[in-house]
Parts: C-alpha cells; structure tokens; sequence
C-alpha cells in the first residue's frame, strides 16, 4: 500500500482520500444500509463531504505549494520487466481543481437526490451509485497512471449504467441504459488499446512517464495510439458519431443526469486529453481527428438542441455541444500549453448544467414532466425557481459576466489568434465555435421563452392531448405530432367548429413538498458559482492570458448573439408554448426529436452482428451434434465388426490368415 | 552340397497347400489335414537346415521330432473335441456359427 | 557331458507337472475325493508361486539358469520371467479357488485340476524357454489343456467355441513352427540367443529371413494374446466357458504369450534401432477393435473378452520400440491387467454361483450390483477403473503410462495419438458398464448367500489391486 | 507442517470415497450426519492448504521408481493461489449443498473432486500431476451423471460421458506430451523439466501435443464442445467445481508444461492457438448474444474468459503468464459465484430458460439479483472487479508479445477488445432481461422492502456473500496476488521473455 502518511503529516494523503471516502461511502451503504433512507443518505452525505473535504484541503496544499505530486494507490504491480505500473495518484493543479468541482456537484447531487427521489425505494442504492460514481471520476481526474484512468473510466460507465437504469421498471429506462453501456464500451475498446500502445511503448503505465517518452519521438504509431484515445473520448464523452446514447440518458433520475452531465462521465474525456496534451500538440493528424468530431458535434449539438420537445433533452443535447467546445479549446492550444482553457470551461460548465438539471428535476417534479407542454410557464408559476434557471441559462448562453461567458471567450479568442497566425486545425475550430456560439444562444433564449410563457391557463386544454415525455424510442413522439390535431393559441385545435369550452377543473394541486433547505442551499451555491466561476482564471489554478482580452471579438460575439436572441424571440411570438422551435417544419422537428435516427443507425449495425451471432451458434450446434454422432459412428463400426465376426470357426482363420500375411509383409517393407 | 532351392520350395508348397486347405475345407477333420501339412513344411524346414548348417546340438532333427510329437498331441486333443462338436450338434462343419450362450 | 539340474531353479515348472500327474494318481487312488482336488492344486500352485520368489528377491538381479551343457542353457529365469513366472501361478492359484465352490460331477474335477496344473506348467516353462524347442513345447503345453479346458463344460456353446479355439489355435502353431524354422534357417541355432540374431541381423539375406522369421512366431503368439486380427476366438470362448476357465483364458494363457515375446523380443533388441511396424500396427488395431466392440457388446463375458483384446493391445505396445526394458514393461502391464482381471472374474464368478449364471451373462443385469452386494461390486468397480485407467484406480492409470513411455521415448507420435485416442474408447466402453451398475436394479430378487471362499478369493484380489493402486510399485516392481 | 501437505488433499480425497461407500455400503448414514462430516473434511482440508500456503513445507519421497514418479508435494507462487482457491471452493460447494438435500454420495464427489484439484496443484511430479489430472474424472462424472438435470436424462448422460471422454483423450495426450517431456529431462520434478537438446521440431510436436490435451481441458476453441452441455447439465456444486477448479487445471498445466519447458515450441505454435484463443472469445461471445439457456450462456463466456488466459500464456511474457494467473484466478471466482446464483434461480424457476418472462430479480429476489449483477459485471471484466486486471493485462501482454509475430498478435488484441464489448452486450442483455425484469408481469407488491421469501438465505446467502466478497476483494486489491505469482515466476522465469520488441 505503499506510505500511508505525506510530509504534510496527515496518516493519508488528501488526494487518497478524494477518491477513498466516496467509495467507501458506496461500499458501507451497499454492505450495511441496504434499504433504510435515513442512513443511507448519512453516509452519502458523510462520503461526499469528506471528499469535498479532502479535496479543499488539497487545494489549501496546492495553494500554499505544499501538496506532494504523487501518492500511492494499491502499490505498484510487480509487472517487470515488461511493464513499469507504479499505480500512482497525480497531484498538479488541475487535478485539485477538478477534484474540487467534482465533489461540490456530487454534494449537491447527493443532497437534490434526497429530496428528488423522496419516494423511491431504491433511494439507498441510487446514493450508493452515486457515490461510487464520484470515486470512479476523481480516480480519473487524480490518476497518473493508465491502468487507474481506465478503472475510473470504465467504472463510469457502469455506475452510469446503474443510473440510467435506476427506474428498471420502464423498458425505455432499461434500454436506455443498455444502449449507453453499449455505446460508451464499444468506444471503450480502442481507448483501451490506444492506451495500451502508449503504455507498452513507453514500458511503463505512468502517464507523466508515457507524455515524457512519446514527447521525444513523434511518430505514426503515437498519432495511431492518439487517434484510438480520441474515439473512447468521444465514446465517453457523447461525440459524434456516439453522441446518441446521451439524451436516452435522460431516462436517469434527474440528479444522476446531472452528475453524468456536469462533471463527470462526458468531461472525463476532456481530463483523460487534458493529460495527454503535450502529445496531442505534436501530432497533427490526431489533432484534426479531434477538431473535426469536437466540432461537428458541438453544430450538430447545438442545432438538436434548438429543435427538441424535451426540454431535459435539450439540455443533454446542450452537453454534447459544450463538451465538443472544451475538446476545441484542447484542440487549438499551442506547442507547449497545457490545457487551461478547456479546463476552464469543463469547471465552468459542471457548475451551470448542473444547477440547470437540478432545477429542471424539480421543475419537472412540480409540472410533472419535462416536455414543451408541461414545462411551458413554469417558471412563472414557481417563481422559486426563475432566478436559478435564469442564471444557469445565462451563464450557459455565455452572456457576461457570467462563468460561461469568460471560459468560452477565451476558448473562442485562442481559436482566433491561432486561426489569424495560420493554423488550418484553429481555422476549422473558430468556424466551429462561431455556429457553436450563435447556436448556444438560440437554444438558450428558446428554453428561456418557454419556461417563462404566460399562457398556463391555456395549456391545460392542451394538457389533454401531451402525454408524458416520449423520448427514446420513436412510439409517440411521430405520432404526437400526426395524430394530435394543430391548435390555436389557446390550445384548441383548429378547423374545428367552436365548441364552448367546459371549464376544465383546475387539476388536482398536487403536493409536492419543496426541496429542503439543504437542497436549496446547494442550487444557491452552483448558482453562485456560475455567476462568478470566471474568477477562477485570475486565481494561480489556472494561468491564462486574462487581462488582455480582445474587446473587438467580444463584441463581435454578444452581437451575433444578441442578434441570435432577437430571432428567436420573434420566432417565438405567437406559438401555443412560446416555442420559438414550433416554427420549425414538423419532419425536421420529429427526427431532430429522434437524434436524426442516429438510433436506428445502432441498431442498423447489431443486426449484422446479430445474424453473425445466430450463423455461430447455429454452426456450433452442428459442431456439437457432430460430436455426439461421432459416437453413433463408433458403434456403427463395431456393428460392421461384429457382422465380419460371424461366430465361425473359419472366420477367425481367414482372419489369422490375414494377419499373418500382413505382419509378414509389414515387417519385412518396413525394418 | 546340394542346392537347398527345391526343399525350401517343397516348403513353400506344402505351407501355401496347407494354409490353403485350412481357408477352403469346411470338414474340421480336412482342416486338421491342412494344419498338419503346415507343420510338415516346419519340419522339413528344419531337417533342410538341421542337414545344411553345422551344428553340434542337432537341433534341426531333434526339431523335428519335437514338432511330430507336439502334433501327435494336438490331433488327440482335436480329434476329441471334433467327436464332441460331433455328437453335440450332428456335424462337424467349421464354417457354422456356434450357439450363443446369453 | 551331462547338462546341469536345478531342483530349486526348475521347481515352480516342475511342482505344477508333478502336481498334475499327481493329481491324476491321486484320484486313480482315492476316486471320490472330487471338489478337494481343486484345494489341492490351489495349494500345489501356491506353492509354485512361492518356488519362483527367491530370484525375485535376489537383489543382484542375476538370472538362474540350469539346463546348461557347454555353456548354453536351455532354461533361463532372469527377473521378467521370474515375476511372469509368480503372476501366472498365483492367477492360476486363484482359478482354482474359484473353480471349487461349483458344483460338477465327481469324476471331472482331478482331470479339470490337472489340466489347469498343466496348462499353467506350460505358462510357466515358457518364461524360463532359451530354445526352440522348450519354447515350442512349453506354448504347446499350455494351449492343448486349456480347449480341453474349455469343452468340458459340456454346453453345446462351450463345444462350439473349443472348436473355434482348437481350429485356431492349431494353425496359429503352424504359424509359429514355421516362425521358429525361419529363425533356425536365418540363424542357424535353435537358441534364442541376441548374438546369433545380430549375426543374422548383419546379413542382408539372412536379415530377410530373420524379420520373416519374427513376424510368424509374434502372429503365433499373437493368437494366444488374443492380438487383432488372431483375437476372433477371444470374446467367444470366454462368453461361452465356464467362468474360472474363462479367467484362466484371459489370464494364465497370456502370461506365456507375454513370456514368448519377451523371449524372442530380447533376442532382437540389439539387432533394431527402428521401430517394431508390424507390432505397433497390431497394437493400435487390437485396441481399436476390442474398445469398439466392447462399446456395443451386450453380454459380460464377452465384454470381457472384447476388453482383454483391447488391454492385450496395451500389453505389447511397448515392444514397438524394442529397447532393452520392453518386456519389462510390457510384464507390467500385464501383471495390472492380470490382477484386474482376476477380480472382475472373481465377482462374475461369486455372482454366478449366488445368483445363476443367467443373471451375470448380461452387463444390463448388474444394476443394482452395488446395493445387492456392495462389497462384489465395488471390486468390480475397481477392476472395470483399473481396465479404463482412471483414478481412484491407479494402478490402470500408472500401468497406462508404463506402456505409453516408450512410444513417446522413441517419438512414434502417430501411434502415441491413436493410443491416447483408444485410452478415451476404453473408458467409454468401461462407463457404460459402470453407469449400470450405479443404476438400478432389473431383477430385485434376493439372492444366494456368496460363498465364502469366493468372498475370500475377491477380497485378497481386490486388496490387492488396492494396495497396487496406492503403491504401484508393489506390482510393477514385480519385474525389477 | 509436513502434514498439511499431506492432509489437504488426501482428507477429502479419503473422505470423500468413504462417504461414497458408506452411501452404497447397507449402513447408509443419515445425510446431515454426511453434511457434517463433509463440510468438516472440508474446512480441514481448506485450513491445511492455508496452512501449507503460509509455511511452505515441501515433501519429497520415491513412490513408483519404475516409472519415474515420485511423491513429491509443495507450493510456490504459481499454484499458492490456485491451492487456496480451490479448497475455499471445496468449502463453499460442499456449504452450499445444504444440510436437507444431498446424499452422501453428492457430497462424497464434491470432496473428492476438491481433493484431485488439490493434488493436482500440490504435486510437484510431471507423471504424479497427470495422475492427480485424471483423479478428479470420476467424481465429476458421478455428479453429472448421477446428480444433474433430472428434467432430460437422455442430454444429462450424453453430456457427462462427453465430459470424461474428452477429458480422457485430452490428458492421455497430454500424458504423451509429459512423457516426453520425463524422458528428455532425466527427471520428473516439474520445476525442472528443461528440454533444452530436444530438436525444435520435436519440441513443436510436443507443444502442439500438451496444447490439443490441454486445451481440451481449458477449453481452447474448437475443442470445447464438451462444456457447455457439462455446464447445463451438472447441479450447481457440479458447475462451479468445473468452472472454478477444473477449468484451472488445464490453464496451470499449460504454464508448468509448455509455457516453461518447451519454450521453442511454443514459439513455434503460439500464434496459431493465440488465433484459436481469440477465435473462442468472439465465439463465445457471440454466441451468447443469442443462446437462451441461462447455464449454457455462462459456460459459453467461460470459453470466451478461457480465451483471454491463453491469449496471455501464448505471448511467453512474464506479464503475459502474469495476466493469465490473474484472469485464472478471477475467472474461478467470478464463475462461481455466477453458477451458484444461476444453479439457485434455474432451481426456482423450473428451468433457465432466458426467453420466458419473469418477474424483475431485483425486486423479486433482491440478493441473488445483486449477486448477478456483480458476476456479470466481473464477467464483462468491470474494474474494480477481478475480472478486470487479467483481461486488461492480457491486452497489454498482447500488444508486445515478446519474440512472437508483432503484428498478428497486435491485430489479436484487438480482436480481444472486440470480445469483451460483446462481453457488455451479453451480460447487460442477461442484466436487462433477469435482472431488470420484463413490463409484461405485473409488480409484485412487496411489504416494506422486507426480503422476499424468494431470495438466498441462510448457507446460499453465506455463499454468495463470501464468493461475491472475493470478487470485489480480488478487484480492489490486486497487488498481493499478483506478488504472489511474481514471486513464483522469479524462479522459474528464465524461459521467458521481457517483453515489448
């Protein structure tokens, strides 16, 4: 276990304790609480905050250079001479700054998720995943080591697994699940091996070992290698062409979507690069790939993200996007920078989308779902909420000065400079991040227009009609838009002849108890964070180039999307829920609802397997009849046998006769 | 010395005459001539090389006398058993399957 | 000059000739002593057996030899025939055991035990044979008897098959005289001497002749062994004779096999570095031919008949290479096999006798075997493990790989494969069988009491094959 | 010390066929008389092999001289681990049996299948190692013949006589193979087996032997054909003896009897059973997208986990023998742990076919589901579990194979990681159907989130528990196993090679 105690004097070393108190917290409630709430929930709470814990005291070391570099996990495995697997943690400061934002969302989390599933029965296993979770990401976030990055990211991926699947009992949660386990490992693959090439190249598993030896030999092997680590990222991290798995996701509980989507799973890739950077920097193949996925999925994202009905997807589309940003800020950092500005962003962005979940969750408790339909004027109707969903959307908008708006501005100012200096890569970047930029305001603005649309009388005549959010599969979402007739502004339907409206009674107030104070206070602080997080550049955690921003472009970008919201806003007018996206044909609307069929797609590619699979199993089978015949062939032959033994003298001398004859000739031809 | 071609071929003949007896005959009894003409081919064998090699023991002709005398014991032992299968069954055709005992 | 006589070195030989005689003398003077011969024998061949030891315990490993005049010795005993010697008295010994419990007219029995003395005499003599002539009269001496053996169980069956084993045991003599006129022909000596063959082995001609020579005295031997394609009479006789005569058959009778072709094998042991072709070739189709019969076969006793061709397939497997320790190993596995099957007749004979003939002539009868007669038929079960050579039986499994070293010595792959091939065939013959007797019982009726010297006779055997199965050297030491 | 050498295997072993035969015998004894005293040979025989394990004593004494067989018992590195898990296996078959059910002849074969196990991993002797091989066959076959699937008679006695005549033709090959071995060495001590003046294309031959014989046993695609219908037809303790011991029998031989002694000829043959291998993980794979029996479709991921083990051993690396002895180890445990709670539902289902709809196991049985959840998670090779480090090492093993062709074992790794995405997919798919549970039956109401009488208790709850606990122990931590085959390789290891070209 290696030493158990730093120069700092503590018996563990803080960054042990990040990723050990939550797992143990996972590991004493699965072992011991099993079912009841009330510990379950203690010990969550205790793992969290010993996390958060160990995590600002890490920070306080950082700070105050006191923080050793390196600390043990499980010892170093004896895998000489051919591998070199120390098995060690990595402490710099971007480590401490993302262990620390990832144990505040997972507090947060932790403490929304109490109140969110108040009436769940498998609450203590959601907190117990939800803490293993939290391990498994500060594992990847603190490891120097591949082996401990491809524990944490493949744990990830299953505590998402469990996540997404927590309500098993609908089928859609179930595939969802299945399809995001699937997704993400069959990316998993190639970022296994990509990373197994770097490491056995390198004869050692420490990743600052690995950069230092590939940092003296570019060559087609290490672009290969790079280029396998960027599918896996892009697998993890819902990049095109695996973005699909990460609005399914949505079947989660809202808190879990909120861990998966602010600062855990889709960032781990961006961390896993982060470390990877000064490789990355020297291939430019490997650069290319990443620009063209990051930035084709940060368009596409955004542009789903405009037209969907859910408006939870909305926000998962939103983090395919913003996550296709952080990779373009790796994507266009110079030789010899470290990954600052991407970083930057992923703190940036966990904060708000995961206040912009959480709130959506209990917006979503309270209209009782989350598309279009319901959520249409909630924020009017549970003013608690408007300022929380306002700063989140602000922030996401990038709208200053907002946390958003300084880690994208200065993602979108490198990409120009670079961009002006010559290189193609950054070129392809700033276009990117130019649609990018507009797109994120569209979208924002929509779910702004929506959330604060007045009509709430009118939509309960519409309620009738909107059944509850249809997402995964296509069954309802087509047929919502087929079979449901067009309606006016007041939510009747049109070309039908007026009939006086019954008054609707009013639907039953349900009572939903509000989040507690704990929970509140949670909201307030990631609210609080998202408005000023952009302080984190001036603070030695981070060194960016801050002070000498480029005014003409940050114009320039508030402009366009001033503009953008202008748009929208007038698109907006007129529609039954104040969604600007109505406008939108109603083909587009149902496939950009479907992920543009990207499901389909999946499920176009396992058929093949599928029959390959039946072809074996079949072939199998005749294998293993063909076995057991082979035994009825024996006794065949014995049959054979006995029908030339016919009991007769004289068949037993023919048969010495024969052998005679042939021992004789056998050995004479043969000695 | 004599040439030793036309014993050995005498062997030849009478061995193949005997195994061919053995083979074709369905009598027991004529199957027992085959068998005795085979050992006469082994006998005159040895007395051909008992007479051609030097040798102190005899062992050609003391061969010889041994193997008549082992057959005489054999045809007592058949031709017993041959009466058995005789009175047992009526005839004494080898080419008969024998009764099963299950 | 008169040859040398040893009384002690010739005595395991002479007390069982004597004893026959004897036995016939007795009976001529006291006519109704009837059952108490086979006693008689029982005890004439122990002490046979105890007459063979002294060369076994002679550390030096010298052979004794007596016969002698000039320097040659027309009776040899070294310690691989001292312990065929010991294994096929002691078989015989428990033959007659088994034998004494059955009830059969008065006057039959001294002739039965002195054909069983005489044919075991002849077994033995084979072991100690150093000449043509010894050689050809001792196989003789111990054939003859046992078809007498066989035909006077008086069933029209057993006739039958005294004739299919007279007919082939007749030519298969032929066979051999003419086998042991090669040799003399190609050597020009009836001694079966290595040095005359290497002589004979440097002459291109005389080499011919010599190979000839060999391949007719193994397929002589081979009858006896019950070797594919000799083996015919094999299943048939054994199905069809009494049970004692038919372990005799499976036992005794192949003991002086064995011993034939450790005489003639020594002698070329020197002469071939090359494989023994016609040997292997008769091994792997013996095995092949027993196992798959056996596979189908319905009766027990030629079960057993078709499982003592298939294990006389493993017993001359290691002369494929002739080495110097081929017939030591091949001794080996015979003295397994012989201990094995001893049991396994031991039980067919003790149930024969309790419960009739007709309910052990069928393998599908013996279910329910082990809850009927637990102790029967776990010896049993021993025995059928020991032939398959599967654990807990050792001795099968280390008697397995007495006869397989050799052929991986000498890198005769093809045949180690098709060995290895015949291995899994005999377990799955000897299953079946097996899984029977785990099963239940077909005929739930109670049953005779057994008879205590059957008991007896089962227990030492199967004590045996157990402590052979916990030491095996205990019977593979047997032979040095 | 000495002793415990001598009493791990042999108690059960002697046990075991006394139980067997007091079973047969008339004095029939009652069978919680027989649970105890076998689950007390047992706990002896576990409490010996750790005993054994922690002091090393080692026996050495002549037994057969006439063919070269000796007595010849000790531990090290390679078969500690192996020696521990077998007898906490024998414990837990024999725990897991139960006090009301088994005869005495069930629990008998139990212990004497953990006994051969043992022996096998004790002996120290080339020949005494084939013997103590085949010990095991005839237990294992009376449980499968005897004790299996009542529901098809006819399939349950096709499959066990499949099981021993493969098994049988696998270890006579197997036998030639070590023969050879014997007589080129001059000796039968296992950890000194050199053949360094064998040809080359006599020791290829002989690798080729040991790997068709071994690789029955392991089982190496296409020689499997045997397991899967052994699986689905033996009763649980039956499984999980095979699964978790017997399989492992096969993977040590190959390190003690080819990877060590014939290093030629392995490099000559490697490439082609690494394709095998790899042939088998997607094989296996695939096939359990679609197989419907619960037990076949594990048996079938054994083949595919088997193959990630050879694939290790066929690279002649110390990381590849290492990966192998890990992934041997875990795969033991994970597939026990699997056949125990498989064995316990196929028994409350009727059947295990997978087709049929159930209600969901997570609520139904809340303990068996999350045991299944772990055993498929370790089977698809989750971190944090065993099943992970013997298959990612294994991918780095892979990728620098040492002295073998560089690219044809890089495009097998690959491949390799191809298979274990089919792992996720068959696990989930078992998961989302068994686990999760189908909308077509209605939610049983359950009171209060009290365990449903369904679910494991008492001895198969101990079980799961201890096994499910391995698996996350062997996860978590694995350095002191992985010190342990270390240490046992340092020894042996000069045949092997350093690693990446």
């Amino acid at each position: 276990m290696g030493t158990l105690s730093d120069s700092s004097g503590w018996p563990v070393h803080p960054s042990q304790l990040i990723v050990l108190l939550p797992a143990l917290a996972a590991a004493v409630s699965l072992v011991l609480v099993r079912r009841a709430r009330i510990p379950a929930f203690v010990v969550a709470l205790l793992g969290a905050l010993g996390g958060l814990a160990a995590a600002a005291q890490l920070l306080a070391q950082q700070l105050g250079g006191t923080a050793e570099a390196s600390s043990a996990t499980v010892g170093p495995l004896p895998l000489e001479p051919v591998l070199h697997a120390p098995m060690r943690l990595g402490v710099d400061r971007f480590a401490v700054l993302l262990a620390v934002t990832v144990a505040v969302v997972a507090l947060v989390v932790q403490l929304v998720a109490r109140w969110y599933l108040r009436e769940d029965r498998r609450y203590a296993a959601f907190a117990a995943t939800v803490s293993l979770f939290t391990a498994a990401m500060q594992l990847v976030v603190l490891s120097d080591d591949v082996l401990l990055t491809i524990v944490g990211w493949e744990l990830m991926g299953w505590c998402s697994y469990l996540l997404i699947g927590h309500d098993s009992e609908r089928e859609k949660a179930r595939r969802a699940a299945y399809k995001a386990f699937l997704v993400t490992r069959l990316a998993d693959a190639p970022f296994a091996i990509g990373l197994v090439l770097l490491a056995t190249g390198a004869h050692t598993t420490s990743l600052s070992a690995i950069v230092r030896h590939w940092s003296g030999q570019p060559s087609t092997l290490l672009t290969g290698g790079l280029i396998a680590v960027i599918v896996g990222v892009a697998g993890k991290s819902a990049q095109v062409p695996f973005q699909d798995w990460l609005p399914d996701a949505m079947e989660g509980p809202t808190p879990a979507s909120a861990l998966i989507h602010a600062a855990t799973m889709v960032a781990a890739g961006t961390v896993v690069l982060g470390r990877l950077l000064p490789l990355l920097e020297r291939s430019d193949a490997a650069r290319t790939v990443l620009v063209l996925i990051a930035g084709i999925s940060t368009v596409l994202a955004g542009f789903l993200a405009y037209c969907q009905t859910d408006l939870k997807r909305l926000l998962a589309w939103s983090t395919v996007s913003q996550v296709g940003l952080m990779l373009l800020g790796l994507a266009i950092v110079p030789v010899g920078h470290r990954a600052d500005l991407a970083l930057n962003h992923l703190v940036a962005h966990a904060m708000f989308k995961a206040l912009l979940f959480l709130v959506f969750g209990w917006i979503s408790v309270l209209v009782g779902g989350t598309v279009v339909a319901r959520m249409s004027g909630a924020v009017r109707a549970h003013p608690a909420t408007r300022a929380l969903v306002a700063i989140g959307l602000l922030s996401l908008a990038g709208v200053p000065p907002m946390a958003g708006f300084v880690s994208k501005d200065l993602i979108v100012d490198e990409a120009a400079t670079r961009a002006v200096n010559g290189d193609g890569v950054s070129r392809i970047a700033f276009v990117a991040l130019a649609f990018s930029v507009a797109l994120t305001a569209a979208y924002c603005m929509r779910a702004w227009l929506i959330l604060d649309h007045r009509s709430v009388v009118e939509r309960n005549a519409a309620l009738e009609i909107v059944e509850d959010s249809v997402t995964v599969q296509e069954v309802g979402i087509v047929e919502l838009f087929v079979t449901s007739a067009q309606v006016d502004r007041r939510g009747r339907e049109v070309g039908q002849p007026l009939v006086p409206i019954v008054p609707e009674p009013e639907p039953e107030p349900v009572t939903v108890v509000a989040p507690d104070a704990a929970s509140r206070l949670g909201l307030r602080l990631l609210a609080l964070l998202a408005v000023v997080g952009g302080l984190l550049v001036t603070t030695p955690l981070l060194s960016l180039d801050w002070n000498h921003p480029a005014w003409a472009l940050i114009a320039a970008t508030l402009l366009l999307m001033a503009a953008v919201a202008v748009f929208v806003r007038v698109q907006s007018l007129g529609t039954p829920y104040g969604d600007a996206a109505g406008r939108l044909p109603l083909t587009l609307r149902s496939v950009a609802d479907r992920g543009l069929g990207m499901d389909g797609v999946y499920v176009a590619l396992t058929r093949p397997v599928v029959a390959l699979a039946r072809l074996v199993a079949g072939a199998e089978r005749g294998l293993e009849t063909g076995v057991h015949s082979t035994a009825r062939g024996a006794r065949g032959l014995a049959g054979v046998g006995a029908r030339l033994q016919n009991g007769t003298p004289t068949a037993g001398l023919v048969a010495v006769a024969l052998g005679v004859v042939a021992v004789g000739l056998i050995g004479i031809s043969l000695w | 010395m004599i040439h030793l071609w036309p014993p050995l071929l005498l062997v030849a003949i009478l061995f193949g005459t005997g195994l061919y007896g053995v083979l074709a005959r369905r009598n027991a009894v004529l199957v027992l001539v085959g068998v005795e003409l085979m050992l006469a081919a082994a006998g005159l064998l040895f007395v051909t090389f008992g007479s051609t090699i030097r040798d102190t023991a005899r062992a050609g002709h003391v061969l010889t006398i041994f193997l008549i005398t082992i057959a005489a014991a054999e045809i007592a032992v058949a031709l017993a058993v041959i009466l058995a299968v005789y009175r047992s069954r009526g005839d004494i055709d080898v080419t008969v399957a024998g009764e099963d005992d299950l | 000059m008169n040859p040398t006589f040893g009384w002690l070195t010739l005595a395991p030989v002479l007390i069982a000739a004597v004893g026959a005689i004897g036995v016939l003398l007795l009976d001529a003077l006291f006519p109704r002593l009837g059952r108490v011969h086979w006693i008689l024998g029982a005890l004439l061949l122990a002490g046979g057996a105890a007459a063979a030891t002294p060369v076994l315990l002679d550390s030096a490993h010298r052979p004794r030899a007596t016969l002698c005049t000039r320097g040659t010795c027309w009776y040899t005993v070294d310690h691989v025939g001292a312990g065929l010697q010991l294994v096929a008295l002691l078989a015989s010994a428990c033959v007659a055991l088994l034998a004494f419990p059955i009830r059969i007219p008065h006057e039959r029995a001294p002739i039965q035990v002195a054909l069983l003395l005489t044919s075991t005499s002849g077994a033995v003599a084979v072991a100690g044979a150093h000449d043509l002539g010894s050689f050809l009269v001792a196989l003789e001496v111990s054939t003859l008897p046992t078809i007498a053996l066989v035909v006077l169980r008086a069933r029209h069956s057993a006739i039958d098959a005294g004739l299919s084993l007279l007919t082939t045991s007749l030519v298969s003599f032929a066979v051999l005289a003419m086998g042991a006129g090669l040799w003399f022909a190609a050597t020009g000596t009836a001694q079966l001497e290595s040095h005359a063959a290497l002589q004979a082995g440097n002459n291109a001609d005389l080499r011919r002749i010599l190979v000839l020579a060999v391949g007719f005295i193994v397929a002589g031997l081979a009858f006896k062994l019950s070797l594919a394609p000799f083996h015919l009479w094999m299943p048939e006789t054994v199905g069809a004779s009494s049970v004692p005569v038919g372990a005799l058959l499976s036992t005794t009778s192949k003991v002086a096999a064995v011993a034939g072709l450790v005489a003639v094998f020594r002698t070329v042991t020197d002469l071939s570095s090359a494989s023994m072709a016609a040997v292997g070739v008769v091994a792997v189709l013996s095995m092949t031919v027993g196992n798959l019969m056996a596979l189908r076969e319905r009766g027990a006793l030629r079960f057993l008949g078709w499982s003592t061709v298939a294990q006389a397939g493993w017993i001359v497997l290691p002369f494929t290479t002739a080495t110097a320790d081929s017939g030591r190993r091949s001794a080996q596995y015979l003295a397994v096999y012989i201990l094995a099957t001893i049991v396994a007749f031991s039980v067919i004979t003790a149930l024969a006798h309790a419960e009739g003939r007709q309910h052990v002539t069928r393998i599908a009868s013996y279910g329910g075997v082990l809850r009927r007669h637990p102790f029967l038929g776990g010896a049993l079960l021993l025995a059928l493990l020991t032939y398959a050579g599967l654990p807990p039986a050792i001795a099968g499994l280390t008697a397995k790989v007495v006869a397989l070293e050799p052929i991986t010595a000498g890198h005769l792959w093809l045949l180690a494969v098709i060995a290895a091939a015949n291995a899994m065939l005999g377990v799955a013959a000897y299953l079946r069988w097996v899984r029977i007797m785990l099963g239940a019982s077909m005929d739930p009726e109670e049953s005779d009491r057994v008879h205590p010297v059957h008991t007896a006779v089962v227990a030492v055997s199967a004590v045996a094959l157990i402590v052979c199965s916990v030491v095996p050297q205990a019977a593979l030491g047997l032979f040095g | 010390m000495v002793a415990a050498l001598l009493v791990a295997p042999l108690a059960p072993l002697l046990g075991g066929t006394a139980l067997i035969a007091a079973d047969r015998s008339r004095l029939r004894i009652a069978t919680a008389a027989a649970y105890g005293v076998a689950l007390t040979l047992a706990v002896v025989a576990l409490a010996a092999a750790l005993l054994a394990v922690w002091k090393r004593p080692g026996i050495d004494h002549s037994w057969v001289p006439a063919i070269g067989m000796r007595l010849h018992l000790a531990i090290d590195g390679i078969s500690a681990p192996l020696v521990v898990l077998t007898a906490a296996i024998g414990v837990l078959v024999v725990l897991h049996a139960g006090w009301r059910e088994p005869s005495a002849t069930y629990l008998g074969a139990l212990l004497m299948v953990t006994g051969g196990a043992l022996a096998t991993f004790l002996v120290q002797d080339a020949i005494a190692f084939f013997l103590a091989f085949e010990l095991v066959l005839v237990p294992m076959w009376l449980l499968i013949a005897r004790f299996g699937d009542t529901t098809r008679p006819g399939e349950r006695d096709r499959a066990a006589t499949m099981f021993v005549l493969y098994t049988v033709l696998g270890s006579t090959l197997m036998l030639v193979g070590i023969l050879v071995l014997v007589v080129s060495a001059g000796t039968s001590d296992l950890t000194h087996l050199q053949t360094a003046h064998l040809s080359r294309s006599t020791q290829t031959v002989v690798a080729a032997l040991l790997m068709i014989g071994i690789g029955i046993k392991i089982p190496i695609w296409p020689l499997h054909s045997w397991l899967p219908a052994a699986h689905t037809a033996a009763p649980t303790g039956g499984s999980v003896l095979l699964a978790a011991v017997l399989l492992k029998m096969g993977t040590y031989a190959v390190v003690r009897l080819v990877v060590f002694p014939l290093p030629r000829g392995l490099h000559a043959i490697a490439p082609v059973v690494a394709v095998f291998a790899v042939a088998g993980i997607l094989i296996g794979g695939l096939v359990c997208l679609v197989e419907r029996s619960l037990k076949r479709l594990i048996a079938w991921s054994s083949v595919a986990h088997m193959g990630f083990v050879v694939l290790a051993l066929m690279t002649g690396t110390t990381l590849g023998v290492q990966a192998a002895l890990y992934g041997n180890i875990a795969h033991g445990v994970i597939s026990a742990l699997l056949f125990v709670v498989v064995g316990g539902l196929k028994k409350r289902w009727g059947d295990d076919d997978l087709q049929t709809a159930r209600r969901a196991l997570r609520q139904v049985s809340p303990r068996l589901g999350l045991a299944l959840v772990v055993g498929f998670a370790g089977s698809l090779a989750l971190p944090g579990l065993a099943g992970f480090w013997g298959e990612v090492l294994t991918l780095f093993s892979a990728w620098s194979p040492g002295d073998r062709p560089l690219t044809l074992f890089r495009v097998l790794a690959v491949a390799a990681a191809t298979g274990s995405v089919l792992a996720a997919a068959y696990a989930l798919r078992v998961l989302r159907t068994v686990w999760a549970g189908t909308d077509s039956l209605p939610d049983v109401v359950t009171d209060g989130g009290s365990v449903v009488a369904q679910d494991a208790h008492a001895v198969e709850w101990i079980v799961i528990a201890v096994l499910v606990a391995a698996v996350v122990a062997l996860g978590v931590w694995p350095t002191p196993l992985m010190h342990q085959t270390a240490y046992g390789l340092a020894h042996v290891s000069r045949v092997l090679v350093g690693g990446a070209p």
